[in-house]
Protein backbone atom coordinates (compact mmCIF):
# COMPACT_ATOMS: atom_id res chain seq x y z
CA UNK A 1 0.00 0.00 0.00
CA UNK A 2 1.33 3.49 -0.70
CA UNK A 3 -0.55 6.77 -0.21
CA UNK A 4 -0.10 10.66 -0.50
CA UNK A 5 -2.03 12.47 1.85
CA UNK A 6 -2.84 15.74 3.27
CA UNK A 7 -3.90 14.56 6.68
CA UNK A 8 -2.23 12.99 9.39
CA UNK A 9 -0.44 9.97 9.24
CA UNK A 10 -2.04 7.49 11.82
CA UNK A 11 0.84 5.48 12.24
CA UNK A 12 -0.94 2.87 14.32
CA UNK A 13 -3.10 1.87 11.60
CA UNK A 14 -0.45 1.51 9.30
CA UNK A 15 1.39 -0.97 11.58
CA UNK A 16 -1.87 -3.13 12.31
CA UNK A 17 -2.12 -2.94 8.26
CA UNK A 18 1.68 -4.79 8.12
CA UNK A 19 1.28 -7.14 11.02
CA UNK A 20 0.69 -11.05 10.19
CA UNK A 21 1.11 -14.14 12.15
CA UNK A 22 3.26 -14.98 9.07
CA UNK A 23 5.73 -11.86 9.87
CA UNK A 24 8.10 -12.73 13.23
CA UNK A 25 9.49 -9.18 13.15
CA UNK A 26 7.98 -5.78 12.48
CA UNK A 27 9.37 -2.42 11.32
CA UNK A 28 8.19 1.30 11.41
CA UNK A 29 9.99 4.44 10.38
CA UNK A 30 8.68 7.75 11.19
CA UNK A 31 10.24 11.41 9.45
CA UNK A 32 9.11 13.88 11.95
CA UNK A 33 10.14 17.59 11.68
CA UNK A 34 12.58 18.34 13.32
CA UNK A 35 13.12 21.76 15.33
CA UNK A 36 17.03 22.61 14.84
CA UNK A 37 18.51 21.70 11.40
CA UNK A 38 22.46 23.21 11.25
CA UNK A 39 22.06 25.55 13.85
CA UNK A 40 18.75 27.26 12.40
CA UNK A 41 15.23 27.20 14.04
CA UNK A 42 12.61 25.15 11.70
CA UNK A 43 9.02 26.12 12.83
CA UNK A 44 7.06 24.36 10.05
CA UNK A 45 7.82 22.63 6.89
CA UNK A 46 5.59 22.71 3.71
CA UNK A 47 5.79 19.36 1.10
CA UNK A 48 4.60 19.72 -1.89
CA UNK A 49 4.35 16.38 -4.65
CA UNK A 50 4.38 16.02 -8.32
CA UNK A 51 1.73 13.48 -7.39
CA UNK A 52 1.25 11.28 -10.13
CA UNK A 53 4.89 10.22 -10.38
CA UNK A 54 5.14 10.15 -6.35
CA UNK A 55 2.61 7.67 -6.44
CA UNK A 56 4.29 5.90 -9.22
CA UNK A 57 7.95 5.73 -8.03
CA UNK A 58 6.54 4.72 -4.36
CA UNK A 59 4.90 2.09 -6.24
CA UNK A 60 7.82 1.11 -7.67
CA UNK A 61 10.14 1.13 -4.83
CA UNK A 62 7.01 -1.26 -3.00
CA UNK A 63 6.97 -4.06 -5.55
CA UNK A 64 11.63 -3.66 -5.58
CA UNK A 65 11.71 -4.55 -1.74
CA UNK A 66 9.10 -7.55 -2.50
CA UNK A 67 11.56 -8.75 -5.01
CA UNK A 68 14.74 -7.91 -3.18
CA UNK A 69 13.61 -9.41 0.53
CA UNK A 70 10.90 -11.90 1.77
CA UNK A 71 8.64 -8.98 2.73
CA UNK A 72 5.17 -10.18 3.97
CA UNK A 73 3.52 -6.61 3.98
CA UNK A 74 5.01 -3.41 3.19
CA UNK A 75 2.89 0.14 3.32
CA UNK A 76 4.64 3.91 2.42
CA UNK A 77 2.66 7.19 3.17
CA UNK A 78 3.65 10.80 2.58
CA UNK A 79 1.91 13.66 4.03
CA UNK A 80 2.00 17.21 1.83
CA UNK A 81 1.07 20.54 2.98
CA UNK A 82 1.73 22.48 6.00
CA UNK A 83 3.46 20.55 8.69
CA UNK A 84 4.24 21.92 12.44
CA UNK A 85 7.51 20.68 14.66
CA UNK A 86 7.06 17.16 15.60
CA UNK A 87 4.19 16.14 12.64
CA UNK A 88 4.96 13.12 10.81
CA UNK A 89 5.89 13.89 7.35
CA UNK A 90 6.82 10.24 6.32
CA UNK A 91 5.94 6.72 7.22
CA UNK A 92 7.15 3.31 6.40
CA UNK A 93 5.84 -0.13 7.86
CA UNK A 94 7.19 -3.42 6.91
CA UNK A 95 6.82 -7.00 8.37
CA UNK A 96 9.21 -10.10 6.95
CA UNK A 97 9.58 -13.45 8.81
CA UNK A 98 12.94 -11.98 10.55
CA UNK A 99 13.97 -8.87 11.72
CA UNK A 100 17.42 -8.53 9.52
CA UNK A 101 15.24 -8.43 6.44
CA UNK A 102 12.46 -6.34 7.92
CA UNK A 103 15.38 -3.63 8.65
CA UNK A 104 17.34 -3.37 5.36
CA UNK A 105 14.10 -3.47 3.39
CA UNK A 106 12.57 -0.34 5.68
CA UNK A 107 15.96 1.34 5.04
CA UNK A 108 16.13 0.89 1.84
CA UNK A 109 12.61 2.33 1.05
CA UNK A 110 12.81 5.37 2.91
CA UNK A 111 16.69 6.29 1.48
CA UNK A 112 15.01 5.58 -2.02
CA UNK A 113 12.23 7.32 -1.51
CA UNK A 114 14.47 10.53 -0.26
CA UNK A 115 16.18 10.09 -3.79
CA UNK A 116 13.99 9.45 -6.48
CA UNK A 117 9.97 10.23 -5.17
CA UNK A 118 9.83 13.50 -6.06
CA UNK A 119 7.96 15.60 -3.11
CA UNK A 120 10.21 18.66 -1.84
CA UNK A 121 10.12 20.64 1.30
CA UNK A 122 9.92 23.77 2.23
CA UNK A 123 11.66 25.23 5.25
CA UNK A 124 9.81 27.81 7.58
CA UNK A 125 12.80 29.17 9.62
CA UNK A 126 11.90 31.25 12.80
CA UNK A 127 13.05 34.49 11.06
CA UNK A 128 9.77 34.63 8.80
CA UNK A 129 12.02 33.10 5.86
CA UNK A 130 11.12 29.99 3.74
CA UNK A 131 13.51 28.24 1.58
CA UNK A 132 13.30 25.18 -0.60
CA UNK A 133 15.34 22.49 1.07
CA UNK A 134 18.43 20.31 -1.47
CA UNK A 135 18.99 17.23 -1.10
CA UNK A 136 21.24 15.80 1.50
CA UNK A 137 20.29 18.91 3.54
CA UNK A 138 21.43 21.90 1.73
CA UNK A 139 19.83 24.51 0.69
CA UNK A 140 19.15 25.53 -2.95
CA UNK A 141 20.13 29.29 -2.99
CA UNK A 142 17.77 32.22 -3.48
CA UNK B 1 5.42 20.72 -31.60
CA UNK B 2 4.07 22.82 -28.34
CA UNK B 3 4.56 21.04 -24.92
CA UNK B 4 2.96 21.91 -21.77
CA UNK B 5 5.81 21.57 -19.27
CA UNK B 6 4.87 20.89 -15.14
CA UNK B 7 6.67 23.21 -13.34
CA UNK B 8 7.17 22.13 -9.01
CA UNK B 9 8.49 23.49 -6.03
CA UNK B 10 11.65 26.34 -6.97
CA UNK B 11 11.27 25.70 -10.56
CA UNK B 12 6.94 26.98 -10.66
CA UNK B 13 8.21 29.95 -7.81
CA UNK B 14 11.50 31.04 -10.28
CA UNK B 15 8.31 30.35 -12.79
CA UNK B 16 6.02 32.54 -11.21
CA UNK B 17 3.55 29.73 -13.06
CA UNK B 18 3.22 25.99 -12.71
CA UNK B 19 3.42 25.57 -16.69
CA UNK B 20 5.54 26.30 -19.09
CA UNK B 21 3.90 26.44 -23.11
CA UNK B 22 7.10 25.27 -25.37
CA UNK B 23 7.08 25.24 -28.76
CA UNK B 24 10.04 22.84 -30.45
CA UNK B 25 10.65 21.95 -33.76
CA UNK B 26 10.31 17.92 -34.01
CA UNK B 27 12.29 15.50 -33.20
CA UNK B 28 13.49 17.03 -29.98
CA UNK B 29 14.52 15.99 -26.83
CA UNK B 30 14.74 16.77 -23.24
CA UNK B 31 17.93 18.45 -23.67
CA UNK B 32 16.61 20.58 -26.58
CA UNK B 33 13.39 21.12 -24.38
CA UNK B 34 15.85 22.59 -21.17
CA UNK B 35 17.61 24.98 -23.60
CA UNK B 36 14.10 26.18 -24.63
CA UNK B 37 13.07 26.66 -21.24
CA UNK B 38 15.60 29.10 -20.21
CA UNK B 39 15.59 30.90 -23.54
CA UNK B 40 11.63 31.66 -22.57
CA UNK B 41 12.34 31.84 -18.96
CA UNK B 42 15.38 33.02 -18.15
CA UNK B 43 15.16 32.91 -14.33
CA UNK B 44 15.11 29.48 -14.80
CA UNK B 45 18.86 29.71 -14.90
CA UNK B 46 20.05 29.59 -11.80
CA UNK B 47 18.46 26.39 -11.17
CA UNK B 48 19.00 24.64 -15.06
CA UNK B 49 22.50 22.91 -13.79
CA UNK B 50 20.08 20.55 -11.66
CA UNK B 51 16.81 20.45 -13.31
CA UNK B 52 15.45 17.21 -13.20
CA UNK B 53 12.78 16.67 -16.09
CA UNK B 54 10.36 13.56 -15.92
CA UNK B 55 8.62 12.14 -19.33
CA UNK B 56 5.22 10.37 -18.22
CA UNK B 57 6.24 9.27 -14.10
CA UNK B 58 10.22 8.20 -15.33
CA UNK B 59 13.24 10.67 -15.17
CA UNK B 60 14.79 11.13 -18.55
CA UNK B 61 18.29 12.31 -19.81
CA UNK B 62 18.75 14.82 -21.94
CA UNK B 63 18.87 12.41 -25.00
CA UNK B 64 15.38 10.91 -24.37
CA UNK B 65 12.84 12.06 -27.52
CA UNK B 66 9.31 13.82 -26.54
CA UNK B 67 6.65 13.92 -29.08
CA UNK B 68 3.17 16.07 -28.41
CA UNK B 69 1.61 13.60 -26.57
CA UNK B 70 4.13 13.07 -23.89
CA UNK B 71 3.27 14.59 -19.92
CA UNK B 72 6.53 16.41 -19.15
CA UNK B 73 7.42 17.80 -15.94
CA UNK B 74 10.63 20.18 -14.49
CA UNK B 75 11.81 20.35 -11.10
CA UNK B 76 14.55 20.72 -8.45
CA UNK B 77 16.42 17.52 -6.61
CA UNK B 78 13.51 16.12 -4.18
CA UNK B 79 13.63 16.24 -0.83
CA UNK B 80 10.45 14.52 0.45
CA UNK B 81 10.99 12.30 3.71
CA UNK C 1 12.33 3.85 29.82
CA UNK C 2 12.86 -0.14 29.76
CA UNK C 3 10.06 -2.53 31.05
CA UNK C 4 8.97 -6.18 31.46
CA UNK C 5 5.33 -6.77 31.11
CA UNK C 6 2.33 -9.27 31.42
CA UNK C 7 0.24 -6.63 29.85
CA UNK C 8 -0.27 -6.28 25.40
CA UNK C 9 3.00 -3.90 24.21
CA UNK C 10 0.83 -0.57 23.68
CA UNK C 11 3.22 -0.04 20.61
CA UNK C 12 1.42 3.52 19.71
CA UNK C 13 2.06 4.86 23.24
CA UNK C 14 5.75 3.63 23.25
CA UNK C 15 6.50 5.24 19.84
CA UNK C 16 4.49 8.37 21.12
CA UNK C 17 7.04 8.92 24.50
CA UNK C 18 9.88 8.93 21.62
CA UNK C 19 8.84 11.39 19.47
CA UNK C 20 10.16 14.40 19.90
CA UNK C 21 10.42 17.87 17.73
CA UNK C 22 14.20 17.32 18.98
CA UNK C 23 13.94 13.85 16.47
CA UNK C 24 13.61 13.84 12.99
CA UNK C 25 13.52 10.09 12.46
CA UNK C 26 11.55 7.41 14.66
CA UNK C 27 12.14 3.58 14.31
CA UNK C 28 10.36 0.97 15.61
CA UNK C 29 10.93 -2.15 16.10
CA UNK C 30 8.60 -5.11 16.79
CA UNK C 31 8.93 -8.75 17.43
CA UNK C 32 5.69 -10.58 16.99
CA UNK C 33 4.57 -14.20 17.20
CA UNK C 34 5.32 -16.14 14.11
CA UNK C 35 3.14 -19.17 13.22
CA UNK C 36 5.68 -21.11 10.90
CA UNK C 37 9.16 -21.80 12.45
CA UNK C 38 11.35 -24.14 9.56
CA UNK C 39 8.27 -26.11 8.64
CA UNK C 40 6.06 -26.34 11.83
CA UNK C 41 2.96 -24.51 13.41
CA UNK C 42 3.60 -22.61 16.28
CA UNK C 43 -0.01 -22.11 18.51
CA UNK C 44 1.28 -19.98 20.99
CA UNK C 45 4.76 -19.12 23.05
CA UNK C 46 4.95 -18.72 26.67
CA UNK C 47 7.92 -16.09 27.85
CA UNK C 48 9.69 -16.26 30.86
CA UNK C 49 12.33 -13.88 32.54
CA UNK C 50 14.56 -13.78 35.49
CA UNK C 51 13.22 -10.45 35.75
CA UNK C 52 15.91 -8.54 38.17
CA UNK C 53 18.80 -9.54 35.52
CA UNK C 54 16.24 -8.52 32.87
CA UNK C 55 15.36 -5.49 33.77
CA UNK C 56 19.15 -4.42 35.05
CA UNK C 57 20.13 -5.77 31.24
CA UNK C 58 17.95 -3.84 29.55
CA UNK C 59 19.00 -0.65 31.06
CA UNK C 60 23.08 -1.29 30.50
CA UNK C 61 21.31 -1.52 26.75
CA UNK C 62 19.45 1.59 27.11
CA UNK C 63 22.48 3.31 28.17
CA UNK C 64 24.97 2.34 26.08
CA UNK C 65 22.88 3.03 22.55
CA UNK C 66 23.17 6.65 24.17
CA UNK C 67 26.62 6.30 24.76
CA UNK C 68 26.96 5.49 20.87
CA UNK C 69 24.20 7.14 19.16
CA UNK C 70 23.02 11.23 19.45
CA UNK C 71 19.90 9.21 20.84
CA UNK C 72 16.69 11.66 21.27
CA UNK C 73 14.66 8.90 23.75
CA UNK C 74 14.68 4.99 23.86
CA UNK C 75 12.14 2.80 25.19
CA UNK C 76 12.38 -0.83 25.10
CA UNK C 77 9.81 -3.55 26.00
CA UNK C 78 9.35 -6.93 26.79
CA UNK C 79 6.26 -9.40 27.10
CA UNK C 80 6.70 -12.31 29.45
CA UNK C 81 3.55 -15.00 29.81
CA UNK C 82 0.97 -16.39 27.21
CA UNK C 83 1.28 -14.84 24.06
CA UNK C 84 -0.71 -16.09 20.93
CA UNK C 85 0.06 -15.96 17.37
CA UNK C 86 1.08 -12.27 15.82
CA UNK C 87 0.99 -11.06 19.62
CA UNK C 88 3.97 -8.54 20.32
CA UNK C 89 6.52 -9.94 22.48
CA UNK C 90 8.78 -7.12 22.47
CA UNK C 91 9.36 -3.64 21.11
CA UNK C 92 11.79 -0.99 21.02
CA UNK C 93 11.78 2.61 19.98
CA UNK C 94 14.05 5.13 19.31
CA UNK C 95 14.09 8.56 17.95
CA UNK C 96 17.65 10.06 16.81
CA UNK C 97 18.30 13.58 15.04
CA UNK C 98 18.70 11.37 11.92
CA UNK C 99 17.65 8.67 10.24
CA UNK C 100 20.97 6.56 10.05
CA UNK C 101 21.39 7.04 13.58
CA UNK C 102 18.01 5.84 14.60
CA UNK C 103 18.44 2.18 12.41
CA UNK C 104 21.08 1.81 13.88
CA UNK C 105 20.46 2.34 17.49
CA UNK C 106 17.21 0.26 16.75
CA UNK C 107 18.88 -2.42 15.61
CA UNK C 108 21.78 -2.72 18.00
CA UNK C 109 19.11 -2.62 20.68
CA UNK C 110 17.05 -5.68 19.69
CA UNK C 111 20.11 -7.53 18.49
CA UNK C 112 22.18 -6.71 21.61
CA UNK C 113 18.63 -7.58 23.53
CA UNK C 114 18.62 -11.08 22.28
CA UNK C 115 22.02 -11.75 22.95
CA UNK C 116 21.69 -11.25 26.67
CA UNK C 117 19.22 -10.23 28.37
CA UNK C 118 17.66 -13.17 30.39
CA UNK C 119 14.42 -14.00 28.68
CA UNK C 120 13.34 -17.73 27.07
CA UNK C 121 10.35 -18.79 25.55
CA UNK C 122 8.77 -21.96 25.16
CA UNK C 123 7.13 -23.42 21.50
CA UNK C 124 3.72 -24.74 21.75
CA UNK C 125 3.80 -26.52 18.87
CA UNK C 126 0.09 -27.66 17.35
CA UNK C 127 1.10 -31.24 17.95
CA UNK C 128 0.59 -30.50 21.33
CA UNK C 129 4.25 -30.33 22.66
CA UNK C 130 6.20 -28.14 23.86
CA UNK C 131 10.18 -27.14 23.38
CA UNK C 132 11.97 -24.24 25.11
CA UNK C 133 13.75 -22.51 22.17
CA UNK C 134 17.46 -22.22 21.72
CA UNK C 135 19.35 -19.02 20.61
CA UNK C 136 19.89 -18.97 16.66
CA UNK C 137 16.09 -20.94 16.01
CA UNK C 138 17.80 -24.02 17.19
CA UNK C 139 15.66 -26.03 19.85
CA UNK C 140 17.28 -27.97 23.01
CA UNK C 141 16.98 -31.27 23.01
CA UNK C 142 14.56 -32.50 25.42
CA UNK D 1 28.61 -21.70 53.14
CA UNK D 2 25.54 -22.38 51.64
CA UNK D 3 23.96 -20.99 48.54
CA UNK D 4 20.95 -20.87 47.58
CA UNK D 5 21.14 -20.76 43.15
CA UNK D 6 17.75 -19.74 41.56
CA UNK D 7 16.91 -21.75 38.15
CA UNK D 8 15.09 -20.64 35.22
CA UNK D 9 13.65 -22.23 32.40
CA UNK D 10 14.69 -25.52 30.87
CA UNK D 11 17.38 -25.81 33.76
CA UNK D 12 13.81 -24.98 36.45
CA UNK D 13 12.02 -28.12 34.19
CA UNK D 14 15.36 -30.13 34.54
CA UNK D 15 15.64 -29.93 38.42
CA UNK D 16 12.05 -29.83 39.04
CA UNK D 17 12.64 -26.88 41.03
CA UNK D 18 12.95 -23.60 40.82
CA UNK D 19 15.73 -23.27 43.52
CA UNK D 20 18.97 -25.51 44.13
CA UNK D 21 20.76 -25.67 47.63
CA UNK D 22 24.10 -26.41 47.35
CA UNK D 23 26.96 -26.63 49.68
CA UNK D 24 30.16 -25.67 48.82
CA UNK D 25 33.25 -25.13 50.79
CA UNK D 26 35.06 -21.52 50.58
CA UNK D 27 36.36 -20.13 48.41
CA UNK D 28 34.53 -21.20 46.15
CA UNK D 29 34.29 -20.59 42.33
CA UNK D 30 31.25 -21.13 39.83
CA UNK D 31 33.20 -23.42 37.92
CA UNK D 32 32.87 -25.26 41.80
CA UNK D 33 29.18 -24.44 42.01
CA UNK D 34 28.58 -25.86 38.63
CA UNK D 35 30.57 -29.16 39.39
CA UNK D 36 28.39 -29.71 42.67
CA UNK D 37 25.00 -28.79 41.09
CA UNK D 38 25.17 -31.36 38.72
CA UNK D 39 26.39 -33.77 41.63
CA UNK D 40 23.10 -32.69 43.39
CA UNK D 41 21.28 -32.80 40.57
CA UNK D 42 21.98 -34.83 37.47
CA UNK D 43 19.62 -34.30 35.75
CA UNK D 44 20.94 -30.34 34.51
CA UNK D 45 23.86 -32.85 32.98
CA UNK D 46 21.97 -32.50 29.56
CA UNK D 47 22.22 -28.77 30.18
CA UNK D 48 26.06 -28.31 31.53
CA UNK D 49 28.04 -27.65 28.63
CA UNK D 50 25.81 -24.52 27.67
CA UNK D 51 24.48 -23.12 31.49
CA UNK D 52 25.01 -19.96 32.05
CA UNK D 53 25.36 -18.34 35.65
CA UNK D 54 24.49 -15.03 36.72
CA UNK D 55 26.34 -13.99 39.99
CA UNK D 56 24.22 -10.46 41.01
CA UNK D 57 22.84 -9.33 37.35
CA UNK D 58 26.30 -10.05 36.03
CA UNK D 59 26.75 -12.90 33.66
CA UNK D 60 29.72 -14.60 35.76
CA UNK D 61 32.63 -16.89 34.36
CA UNK D 62 33.89 -20.30 35.78
CA UNK D 63 36.52 -18.19 37.61
CA UNK D 64 34.17 -16.01 39.09
CA UNK D 65 34.31 -16.00 43.12
CA UNK D 66 31.22 -16.97 45.17
CA UNK D 67 30.73 -15.85 48.91
CA UNK D 68 27.88 -16.73 50.99
CA UNK D 69 25.84 -13.40 50.06
CA UNK D 70 25.97 -13.92 46.17
CA UNK D 71 22.40 -14.22 44.52
CA UNK D 72 23.24 -16.75 41.89
CA UNK D 73 20.67 -17.93 39.12
CA UNK D 74 21.87 -20.54 36.47
CA UNK D 75 20.10 -21.06 33.28
CA UNK D 76 20.45 -21.60 29.54
CA UNK D 77 21.08 -19.57 26.65
CA UNK D 78 18.60 -16.43 26.42
CA UNK D 79 16.06 -16.42 23.81
CA UNK D 80 13.92 -13.96 24.03
CA UNK D 81 12.89 -10.58 21.55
Amino acid sequence: MVRLTHESIDFTALTEQVRSPQAGAVVLFLGTVREMTDGRRTVALDYEAYPEMAVAKMEELHAEAFARWPVTHAAIVHRLGHLELGDISVAVAVSCPHRTDAFEAGRFLIDRLKEVVPVWKQENWDDGTTEWVHPDGGLIAE
Amino acid sequence: MRISVRLFARARDLAGADRLDVQLSEPATVGQLKEQMHEQCPPLGSLLPQLLVAVGTDYATDETPLDETADVACFPPVSGG
